[in-house]
C-alpha cells in the first residue's frame, strides 16, 4: 500500500464479508426450507430469507467494488483519495441503509408505505427511503473518486472502472421508476439488473482483473491495457442489445427474440477473452510474485465466469430453448455459477491481493486460502450441475409433458438434498476463507523486496 | 503514428461503438414502450383495481416465492397465468373467487408440503390482486408459457 | 534490447487502422454471420413462405445497392491511397465521394420500404420480414454510422485515422455482399 | 506507384460479378433457383469478399486475419447452402 487513504478499503471490505457471511447463511437456510418446507414456515417464510439472500449478494458485491475502487484508484493515480471523510461518511450511509433494510424485510413494521415499506420487485425490494440513501451514497462515491481520477495520472484502469462505476449508478435510476403496467415494469426493470450484471459490472470486472494481472505478472502496463480494452469493447458491443434474451415472453415484440438469441450468443466471448487474458498473463509474467492465493482466485474468477456466465448463459438464450427453460431451475443453475465466478471470486482476489499490502505484511495464510477456492468452487460447481440436472427434468415433466408445478417439485427433493449438501460444503470454503484473511497469520510467506515497489 | 493517438482513438472507438449500440437499444426500447402500450397489453383495461392489485403483489414481495412471466423465485407454482388455470378465460367470476378461497386457506400446515404464509388481505385487496393476476394473463408473451402448467 | 513483447497484442500488428476498430469489425461480422445463420435456419423450417414473402422484395433496388456500395467501396480504398502519398485534400474528395454513395444507398433503401410500407408490410409481417428488417435495418444504421465516421476522419485525415474509417466502411460493404444474396435472391 | 489502376480493375470486377449474381439469380423472375445456382451464387458472393479484404482493404498482408475472415465467411455459405438445399 502506497498511499494511505487506500486503507479506506479495508472497512469496506469489512462490511463486505460480514454481509457475505449473512448470504451464504441466508442460502444455506433457504436450501434447507426447500427440502424441509415447514421449518421456519410462520416465522420467517421462504420469500423473506430469498430476500435476504439476494440483497446481501448485491450490496456486499457493491462494497467489495467500492472498496477495491479506494484501492486502486490512488494506486493508479498517484493521489489520495480526494476526501476520505467523504468515503467514510458514505460507508456509514451504506450501512444504516442496509440495516434499514434488512429490518424491513424481517419485520416489516411499514407494510406497503410508500416511503418506508417494502418494494417488492425482485432484488429492488429495498424501501424507497433505502434507495434514496443509495443514491446519494452514489453520487458521494463518484464524486469523490472522479475528483481523484480527474486531478491524478489517468489510465485506462482507471477510466473504464470509472466508467463502470457511473453506469452502475445511472442504471440504478431506473429502480425508481415502477409503471403500474407489468410489461413496462419488467422491460425497464431489466435496465437496472441487465445492464449491471451483463453490462457494466463486467467493466468493473475486467478492470479490477486487469490491475491484479498487472500487479502480479508483471506484465508490461502497454499490454494489458490493450486487452482490457477489447474485452470490455466486446462485453457492451455484445451485453447492451444481449439485454433482448430477456425481453422473449414479457409482452415485447418478437423481433427481440432473434435481437436477443444473436447478441446474447455472443456474450460469451468478453468471459473467454478473460480466460485467454488471464492465463496469457501468467503465462507471460516475469515475476513470482508471492501472492499465490490472490493468482488462483484471478484464475479461478475468469475460469468460473467462463462457465457460469458464458456457457451456462449460452445454454438456455437462444429462444427456442429458453422457451422451455425460462423460469425453471436451469435459471436458478446458470445465476449461482454466473454470481459466484464472476463477481464474487472477483472480489475475494482483490481482497486476497489487499488484505496483506493495506496490513504491510507478507502474504499469509496462503494454503487455508488456496484451499478455501477449492472446496468453494468444487461446492458451487457441484451445486449448479445439481441444479441443472434438476431443471432438466423440471423442464420435461412441467414444459413439456404439461404436469403441475407441485407434482414436478416433488420429483426433484433428491436433487434438493444434494444442493443443500453442497450449500453445506460451500460455507464451510467460507469459513476457512474468512479465517485465513482476518485470522491469525500464520504460515507468512517471506516476500521479495520487489512486491512492495511493482513495477509499471 | 504516435503511440498516444493510438491510445485515445481506441478509447474513442470503444465509446463510439457502445454508444452506437445503446442508441439502437434505445430506441427498440422506445418502440417496445409503443407496442407495450398499444398492442401487447391491455393498456385502457389496467384499472385502478388493477394497479392496487400490482401494489399488493408487491407489498408482501411475492415475487420471492413465485414467479411471475416466468420471473422470479422458483419456490412457488408460476402466476402469470394461474387465473386461466382457474378458469378466467371462461369464467372469470368464479375464478376470482377460487383465488381467495386459496389465498384465506393458506397456510395449509400439511407436513412436507411448501408453506404459503397467511397474508390476511381484506376482501378488496384480494378483489385487486384478482384482477392484476387477471390482467397480466392477458398479455401477449409470444404464447409463453408453452402449457397451462406454466 | 528489450525482450519481445510478451503479449497477445500482436494478432493485431499490421492491421489496417487503429487495433480497436477490428474488434469493432470483427463482432459486426460474427452478429451479422449469426443472423444470416438464424435467416436461413428460419427459412429451412419453412421455405415456401419464405419465397412467398422473398418475392415481395425489390431485388432490383438491393441489387442496384450492392453497385453503389461497391462504387463507394472503391473511394473509400482511393481516398487510403491518396493519404499514404500525403495528398489529404485528395483524400478528402474522395471520402466524400464515399460518403455521398452511402447518402444515395439509404436513399435506395428507404424507397425500399417506403413501397413495402405501402404494401401493408411490417416487422410483424412473419418471421421473414422480422428478419428482413432486422438484419437490412442494421446493415443501414452501420451505413449511418459509417457516414458519420467516414466524416470525423476525413476532418482529421491522417493516414490512421482514415485506415481506420476505411476499414469498417468495407466491412459495411463486405456485409451487405453477403446479405443480398442471402435475403434476396437465394430461393 | 499505379496503385488507383488496380482498384479500378478491382471494382471492375466486382461489378461484373454482381451482374453475373444478376443473370444467374434471375433477378427479374420470381421462379425458383436449382441447387447449382444457388451454390453459383455463395460461390461467388464468397470471391467477392475476398476481393474486398485482399484488395480494398489490402488485409493479405496479415494472413491471420484476412483467412480467418474467409474461413468463417465459407463456412457459414456452406451452411447456408446446406439450409437451402435440405429443404
Amino acid at each position: 500500500m502506497k498511499y494511505q487513504s487506500q486503507a479506506i478499503a479495508k472497512w469496506y471490505w469489512f462490511v463486505a464479508m460480514a454481509l457475505f457471511a449473512v448470504q451464504v447463511l441466508g442460502g444455506l437456510l433457504a436450501g434447507f426450507i426447500y427440502v424441509q418446507p415447514n421449518f421456519l414456515s410462520e416465522l420467517m417464510p421462504f420469500n423473506i430469507v430469498r430476500m435476504l439472500h439476494s440483497n446481501a449478494l448485491i450490496v456486499w458485491l457493491l462494497l467489495g467494488f467500492f472498496g477495491a475502487a479506494y484501492y486502486i484508484i490512488p494506486e493508479e493515480s498517484e493521489r489520495e483519495i480526494h476526501s476520505p471523510t467523504i468515503a467514510y461518511l458514505q460507508l456509514i450511509l451504506l450501512v444504516a441503509g442496509t440495516l434499514g433494510a434488512v429490518l424491513t424485510y424481517i419485520f416489516d413494521f411499514f407494510p406497503g408505505h410508500w416511503l418506508l415499506g417494502k418494494q417488492g420487485r425482485e432484488f429492488l425490494e429495498q424501501p424507497l427511503w433505502v434507495k434514496l440513501g443509495i443514491i446519494v451514497a452514489a453520487l458521494m462515491f463518484l464524486y469523490n473518486v472522479s475528483i481523484t481520477v480527474l486531478a491524478g495520472r489517468k489510465t485506462a484502469i482507471t477510466n473504464v472502472l470509472l466508467l463502470g462505476l457511473w453506469g452502475i449508478a445511472v442504471f440504478f435510476l431506473f429502480a425508481l421508476y415502477n409503471p403500474n403496467n407489468l410489461a413496462l415494469d419488467k422491460v425497464y426493470w431489466w435496465w437496472v439488473v441487465h445492464l449491471w450484471v451483463e453490462g457494466v459490472w463486467e467493466l468493473v470486472m475486467a478492470s479490477v482483473l486487469a490491475f491484479i494481472m498487472l500487479k502480479l505478472t508483471g506484465v508490461d502496463r502497454e499490454v494489458i491495457e490493450k486487452w482490457l480494452y477489447v474485452i470490455v469493447a466486446t462485453s457492451l458491443f455484445t451485453g447492451v442489445l444481449g439485454t433482448g434474451h430477456h425481453y422473449y415472453w414479457i409482452g415485447a415484440p418478437a423481433y427481440w427474440t432473434w435481437i436477443g438469441s444473436i447478441f446474447s450468443s455472443l456474450e460469451v466471448i468478453p468471459f473467454f477473452g478473460m480466460v485467454v487474458f488471464t492465463f496469457m498473463m501468467v503465462w507471460k509474467g516475469r515475476r513470482n510474485h508471492p501472492n499465490r492465493a490472490a493468482l488462483l482466485w484471478s484464475l479461478g474468477c475468469s475460469v468460473l465466469a467462463f462457465f457460469g456466465a458464458g456457457v451456462w448463459g449460452f445454454l438456455h438464450t437462444l429462444h427456442s430453448i429458453n422457451y422451455y427453460t425460462h423460469g425453471t431451475q436451469v435459471t436458478a443453475a446458470h445465476g449461482h455459477l454466473a454470481f459466484f465466478g464472476a463477481y464474487v471470486a472477483l472480489n475475494i482476489a482483490i481482497m486476497t491481493y489487499a488484505f496483506p499490502q493495506i496490513f504491510k505484511a507478507n502474504p499469509y495464510n496462503q494454503v487455508l486460502n488456496m484451499a478455501s477456492f477449492w472446496v468453494m468452487s468444487s461446492a458451487m460447481a457441484f451445486m449448479t450441475f445439481v441444479l441443472t440436472f434438476a431443471g432438466a427434468v423440471q423442464t420435461h415433466l412441467q414444459r413439456v409433458l404439461g404436469m403441475n408445478y407441485m407434482e414436478v417439485q416433488e420429483q426433484l427433493s433428491l436433487f434438493y438434498w444434494m444442493r443443500f449438501g453442497s450449500g453445506v460444503v460451500l460455507i464451510i470454503g467460507v469459513l476457512m476463507w474468512l479465517y485465513a484473511m482476518l485470522g491469525p497469520r500464520r504460515e507468512v510467506e517471506i516476500a521479495p523486496e520487489s512486491v512492495y515497489s511493482p513495477a509499471e | 503514428m504516435s503511440e498516444m493517438l493510438t491510445k485515445s482513438a481506441a478509447r474513442n472507438i470503444f465509446y463510439g461503438g457502445s454508444a452506437f449500440f445503446f442508441a439502437i437499444f434505445v430506441g427498440l426500447v422506445a418502440h417496445t414502450h409503443g407496442y407495450i402500450l398499444s398492442t401487447s397489453t391491455d393498456a385502457k383495461g389496467l384499472t385502478d383495481s388493477v394497479a392496487r392489485g400490482k401494489h399488493v403483489w408487491e407489498k408482501h414481495a411475492c415475487i420471492n416465492c413465485h414467479t411471475l412471466i416466468g420471473e422470479g423465485a422458483y419456490y412457488a407454482p408460476e402466476v402469470g397465468n394461474v387465473m386461466i388455470r382457474y378458469g378466467a378465460d371462461t369464467d372469470p367470476k368464479g375464478a376470482a373467487e377460487a383465488l381467495k378461497a386459496w389465498m384465506k386457506a393458506q397456510p395449509s400446515g400439511i407436513p412436507g408440503r411448501r408453506q404459503m404464509p397467511q397474508f390476511n388481505l381484506s376482501e378488496k385487496e384480494l378483489d385487486d390482486l384478482a384482477a392484476f393476476l387477471e390482467w397480466t394473463s392477458r398479455i401477449k408473451t409470444n404464447n409463453w408459457p408453452p402449457n397451462k402448467a406454466g | 534490447m528489450s525482450p519481445p513483447e510478451p503479449s497477445g497484442a500482436d494478432a493485431f500488428s499490421g492491421l489496417p487502422g487503429n487495433p480497436m476498430m477490428w474488434v469493432l469489425i470483427a463482432s459486426e461480422l460474427l452478429v451479422f454471420g449469426a443472423a444470416l445463420l438464424a435467416f436461413s435456419g428460419a427459412r429451412a423450417f419453412d421455405p415456401a413462405g419464405f419465397a412467398l414473402a422473398q418475392a415481395q422484395l425489390d431485388r432490383f433496388t438491393g441489387l442496384l445497392n450492392v453497385m453503389v456500395l461497391v462504387t463507394s467501396g472503391l473511394f473509400a480504398a482511393l481516398g487510403v491511397a491518396a493519404v499514404r502519398v500525403h495528398k489529404p485534400g485528395v483524400a478528402r474528395l474522395h471520402l466524400a465521394l464515399a460518403s455521398l454513395l452511402g447518402l444515395v444507398f439509404l436513399g435506395f433503401k428507404i424507397a425500399e420500404y417506403r413501397a413495402e410500407f405501402a404494401a401493408g408490410i411490417s416487422f410483424e409481417s412473419g418471421t421473414f420480414f422480422t428478419l428482413y428488417f432486422l438484419i437490412t435495418g442494421f446493415h443501414a444504421l452501420h451505413v449511418v454510422l459509417g457516414i458519420i465516421i467516414l466524416a470525423i476522419v476525413g476532418v482529421f485525415a491522417t493516414p490512421e485515422n482514415v485506415e481506420t474509417g476505411a476499414a469498417f466502411w468495407h466491412m459495411v460493404d463486405l456485409v451487405w455482399l453477403l446479405v443480398f444474396p442471402v435475403v434476396y435472391l437465394i430461393r | 506507384m499505379t496503385r488507383p489502376a488496380p482498384l479500378l480493375l478491382v471494382w471492375l470486377a466486382l461489378m461484373a460479378l454482381t451482374m453475373a449474381a444478376m443473370a444467374i439469380g434471375h433477378v427479374g423472375a420470381a421462379t425458383r433457383l436449382a441447387g447449382w445456382e444457388v451454390a453459383l451464387l455463395l460461390a461467388l458472393a464468397l470471391v467477392k469478399a475476398r476481393l474486398v479484404l485482399a484488395h480494398y482493404l489490402e488485409l493479405p498482408r496479415i494472413s491471420v486475419w484476412s483467412s480467418a475472415i474467409l474461413w468463417l465467411t465459407g463456412i457459414l455459405l456452406v451452411v447456408i447452402f446446406g439450409l437451402v438445399v435440405v429443404r
